[in-house]
């Protein structure tokens, strides 16, 4: 049971998956010599050697464009895209063939890839360093799309990603990557496709993913203090969605907020307030609350706590859904 | 680029000249057998794709793509391959298909609007996927090359593509990604002088070829209506690449005769007399003089590959009308290997089944 | 009052633009000789000139690139995407640059630029040419997005999104082109950011954009023949959203089903959805249904059928719907 | 590409050696008071660089890409511009934003996270947003020059991007499109050997300035530490564009003596020898040479550019230190035109205001 960050956590998944599969490859910009910008390919290149671990020029089509091949050719692509807003340049690649590849060749010609996207704000990023890239990928179909926000579960979805026939957008929460946990990491435990819950409450159920499950639990113990208890869902699994668990809780609870960075217009809090509306309406006592970032491009660093959901935004939002 | 342009290109390889004349070394290792099986090639090449676009008049294939005037371009480099090579196509590439073994009512299923590009066996039949979004698939063969080189298996990606494909970013992306790791595979432009309605001087200041110099491997162009110099080059590419020395970009200059595809109208953009001067430059009349010059084949010979072609294009017509619709459920069967809850219910609402 | 086709009058918008804006510009592939793929823009290189309208070569990030510059440089460029499935190269341009310009430059330095992008399915097109990219584009901060759904309201959409000082995104359904209607080009009417009310009802409020609203009419018609009324909304405008139109008719109704081509998935109907429960919850009689097409790749011609929203379909959905 | 490599590189142009003696044409039509400013501005730089990496630690900028050692490349390229012209420039190009002209304090906002790229006015200054995302400003560049064209105006776009961002396929979209339509604008690479800690050998496989011909316009390789080579070959390439010639790709051969950015372990993937060797083809002491052994800068001169330089920054940093965070509203204030209605209401339930 050694501490762990997610960064250690995932570089063990990767580690893990290289001696277990020979056919995984890991490669990206700087994932060699430097271990990433983050440090989660740390040490990769020099206990697997070149061929296994490399660089690439700067062509995140290329990257993903390559896995497409490789992957034809048998082999398990896991690609770093160096950060969320540099993924963008790979989209119709990712849109165009990872995603249809399977369906185009009749299920022939599967997809065992894992695009790796360090994502998310909070970290006093610059200009693209902050994006919420997850609706561009949940929204595609043919994609899975997974946010893990903890370092244990980060190792967990990694390793399954890895394990998984299709192809997985693996989005990483850069601001969570150094908080210390301890824990055994295994793969043990819920699956792609199941979203975890985190805490029990009959007042209101929260319903978040990456960093914001962080939040949302501060939001809980805050709100407690007043007695209001919520439920927290972590999503993990944006596509497959949970719908039965998400469903199942409003249904006994009757109230929802969902928490996200992305902008509101179309982010994943929109897909939850509409399922919820389709799996618990007779229940539902209040409209399911979005508290999200702003329809703007996400802020410079000194706006940036202004853009984010805060702790004090979840808990008003749950205030006003339960006094609904 | 006019067509005199082209003609007078000295760097040009070019074996056997419109008239038939050898103009070059035109001992390419090929025997007797496998130059009547190139002319074989092209003839039944030719005569579906005329079989397709009446097949598209009648309803039978939605809007098709001919390739009439390419067949030298797509035999000569298809035929350069063994298999254990991996060809990426873009969507024009049916004469090479054909060249490749692929089934080509199982092709036509792409273009009959019952499945999508992938019909056939990629991996089998050594032949990807028909992509449509241009220049994507060059990365791919990268892709591909690269996981062959990893293996360490003599095997050679070459990926088609167009010399308007040649514009986008992946085609930069994906010649700069093959010289820096070296992989085995042949970039192979066809050139046909038009990319729809944009003329090739509106698409690029330069020989696509001479890009190649930046990527630090060889480039050259090719007269793609010469069957023998397209075959020579490429197969030499080929040896180049599976012996580990790298990628090379081919531009075959050639030209489409016919529309774009069936949906369009040429007269709107180029003169017959440009159209009339390239068939006067035909790849399959050529290599007939050539080969009845050499006493390769007469005219029984050719009759009798007109014949056959004639033949096995009637059963692919009959095979072809006589596919149905796919069933419903398979909107459903292959987006992932096993359908999310989410997705079984959609499948469920809409098809009514479990 | 000529007879015209969405493609004449978005060619007459063209036309109307070129002609008073000597800063507009139309280009793309195809745009000239051929008059692009669709005859959109027939005659425009003739009558305007080759430095007016232009091809490109094949190269979407560099067309929409072009555009970023064009609009410094004072102009303001109308560009076709030559389809759907082909603007896709293009979005990196758009999300990291077109849509992040102004607030980059505190408003200094605007983009009004239109991209043009025939759209959807329906013509039994081949794959990449019948996808539904609205979400891509609407989730996408700093963006308009808009969908005529006949030929008179391209005409003005086009003609008012060419003269906003923001980037337009325009989805022209293909499938729309062709039909023929009578009446005035004119871009007086509701702008860009209102949504239309079709018809009047008061069992259902029916809510679709671009060729579903036809759908959605008939859909109407049919269920009028049963005493069942729906009144329908063409969305027009899906950034910005007319929450107000929408939410009004439902909180009158108290029942709507949203219709798109998309994927179910975080496609606009999940938007519409919560926000119709954030408008009108006390006023819902029946959760928000959803006709869209399932979460799959676009399928071949012979399933298309299948895929898209039928009026069958609308028509079940507004029965199960007023029968909650 | 090793330092001997470049040294050796017959093909690059050289004026000035890394010991001050000329070796090519010195008169490149600057007199002693232009010389005098280059050599103001690359200690104004270098100083300022300095500083940056200060208040960095200090914590009053966010992470800092610093320049030092490309001083030559940005302040010989942008003093070859004049104000109709426009820079494009990528995120390490602070040299050339104080050569433009651009309030350096005003600048800083974006390293400070006051503000995104662009906090000063582009139009106004010549100089557009910084921009990040790798090679996409290129395509701006482009576009920006074809307006010009369109408009007659006799003025030059100069995008800058790196070894690393030339892999990107909107270099090649742009170049490509610089080429078709002959736009006047130069392409300006700094090749600074690495790309965070990526080598050149990992990033391209051949001289990037060997791309050019595929284009159809000149490129050319010239030492990037040779202030006067680099203004030189970056003046002929303006005059070039204004007059109607096209494009130009300049790949100028320098070297990013610091980290890739305060957050970057340099020591991680380069050896200390390396820098040793590229400090020793400094670009300030070779020009200080240069003009001393010409009598246009002494001792004394050299100390008060030092002398100003400090002055100026001291300046700058206590401006910059001052600055507070921008108002909140502006979080909503710059994404449209007019907020619309739903923007409106988010902005109220956020600020609580109207
Ligand atoms: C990314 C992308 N953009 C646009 C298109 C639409 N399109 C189909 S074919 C074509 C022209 C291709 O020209 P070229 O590469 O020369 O091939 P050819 O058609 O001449 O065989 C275009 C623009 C596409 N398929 N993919
Ligand atoms: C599209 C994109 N991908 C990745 C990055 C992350 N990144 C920032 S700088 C950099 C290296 C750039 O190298 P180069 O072009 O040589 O410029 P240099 O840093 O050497 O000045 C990378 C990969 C980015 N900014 N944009
Ligand atoms: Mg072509
Ligand atoms: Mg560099």
């Amino acid at each position: 049971m050694a501490e762990v960050t997610m960064v250690t956590a995932l570089n063990r998944a990767l580690r893990d998956a290289l001696e277990n599969d020979p056919r995984t490859l890991v490669f990206g910009q700087d994932v060699g010599a430097l271990g990433g910008v983050f440090r989660v390919t740390e040490g990769l290149q020099r206990d697997f050697g070149r061929e296994r671990v490399f660089n690439t020029p700067i062509a995140e089509a290329g990257i993903a464009g390559m896995c497409v091949g490789l992957a034809m050719a048998g082999w398990r692509p896991i690609a770093e895209m160096q950060f969320d807003g540099f993924s963008y340049p790979a989209l119709d690649q990712v849109i165009s063939h990872l995603a249809k590849y399977r369906t185009r060749t009749r299920g022939r010609v599967p997809m065992p890839v894992v695009i790796r996207i360090p994502s998310f704000g909070g970290i006093k990023g610059k200009e693209h360093h902050g994006e919420s890239p997850e609706t561009y990928y949940a929204h595609t179909a043919g994609l899975k799309v997974v946010v893990p926000a903890d370092a244990l579960d980060a190792y967990r979805l990694l390793r399954l990603s890895i394990e998984d026939p299709d192809p997985v957008i693996f989005l990483e929460p850069k601001s969570r990557y150094w908080p210390k946990t301890t824990g055994e990491l295994t793969t043990d435990g819920p699956g792609i496709g199941r979203a975890r819950s985190l805490r029990q409450g009959e007042s209101c159920v929260l319903v978040g993913y990456g960093a914001m499950v962080a939040k949302c639990l501060e939001a809980a113990d805050h709100l407690a203090d007043d007695g209001v208890e919520c439920a927290v869902i972590d999503l993990r699994s944006l596509v497959p969605l949970d719908v039965e668990t998400i469903g199942g809780a409003v249904r006994d609870v009757g109230r929802a907020v969902v928490v996200h960075e992305a902008p509101l217009t179309l982010g994943m809090g929109a897909e939850i307030a509409a399922r919820i509306m389709e799996e618990a309406f007779d229940n539902l006592q209040a409209p399911v609350a979005r508290v999200t970032g702003p329809d703007v491009p996400y802020p410079p660093a000194s706006l940036e706590a202004e853009y984010l959901p805060s702790v004090e935004r979840i808990v008003e939002a749950v205030r006003r859904t339960v006094a609904y | 680029m006019s067509l005199s342009d082209i003609a007078d290109d000295a760097s040009m390889v070019q074996l056997v000249a419109p008239d038939g004349s050898a103009v070059g070394d035109v001992d390419v290792g090929l025997g007797e057998e496998d130059l009547q099986a190139l002319l074989r090639l092209m003839v039944r090449a030719r005569r579906l794709d005329t079989e397709c676009l009446a097949l598209q008049r009648q309803g039978e294939l939605t809007v098709y793509p001919p390739f009439e005037g390419q067949e030298a371009a797509q035999v000569g480099s298809a035929f350069a391959l063994g298999p254990e090579d991996m060809v990426f196509p873009s969507f024009r590439e049916l004469a090479a298909a054909i060249t490749r073994g692929v089934d080509a009512v199982t092709y036509l299923e792409y273009h009959r609007g019952t499945w999508h590009g992938g019909p056939y066996d990629p991996v089998a039949t050594g032949f990807a996927p028909i992509c449509v979004p241009v220049a994507t698939q060059i990365v791919h063969a990268v892709g591909w090359a690269l996981g062959a080189k990893l293996d360490g298996r003599a095997a050679c990606a070459l990926a088609y593509f167009g010399d308007g494909s040649a514009s986008e970013g992946d085609f930069h992306e994906a010649a700069n990604l093959a010289g820096v790791f070296g992989v085995p595979a042949v970039l192979f432009c066809q050139n046909n002088a038009w990319a729809i309605s944009v003329p090739l001087e509106e698409q690029a200041a330069a020989p696509i070829a001479a890009r190649a110099a930046g990527y630090g491997f060889p480039g050259l162009r090719v007269d793609g209506n010469d069957v023998l110099a397209v075959y020579s080059v490429t197969r030499a590419a080929v040896e180049r690449a599976r012996t580990g020395d790298g990628p090379t970009l081919i531009e075959a200059m050639t030209y489409r005769v016919g529309p774009h595809s069936t949906a369009d109208d040429a007269t709107r953009y180029r003169t017959d007399e440009e159209v009339a001067a390239w068939r006067a430059r035909d790849p399959i009349d050529r290599f007939v003089r050539f080969l009845s010059a050499r006493g390769v084949a007469d005219e029984g010979f050719v009759e009798r590959c007109r014949g056959e072609a004639d033949a096995w294009v009637d059963e692919v017509r009959a095979e072809l009308t006589a596919l149905g619709p796919p069933p419903s459920a398979e909107l459903f069967d292959h987006a992932f290997s096993s359908p999310p809850a989410t997705l079984a219910r959609q499948r469920e609402e809409l098809l009514g089944d479990g």
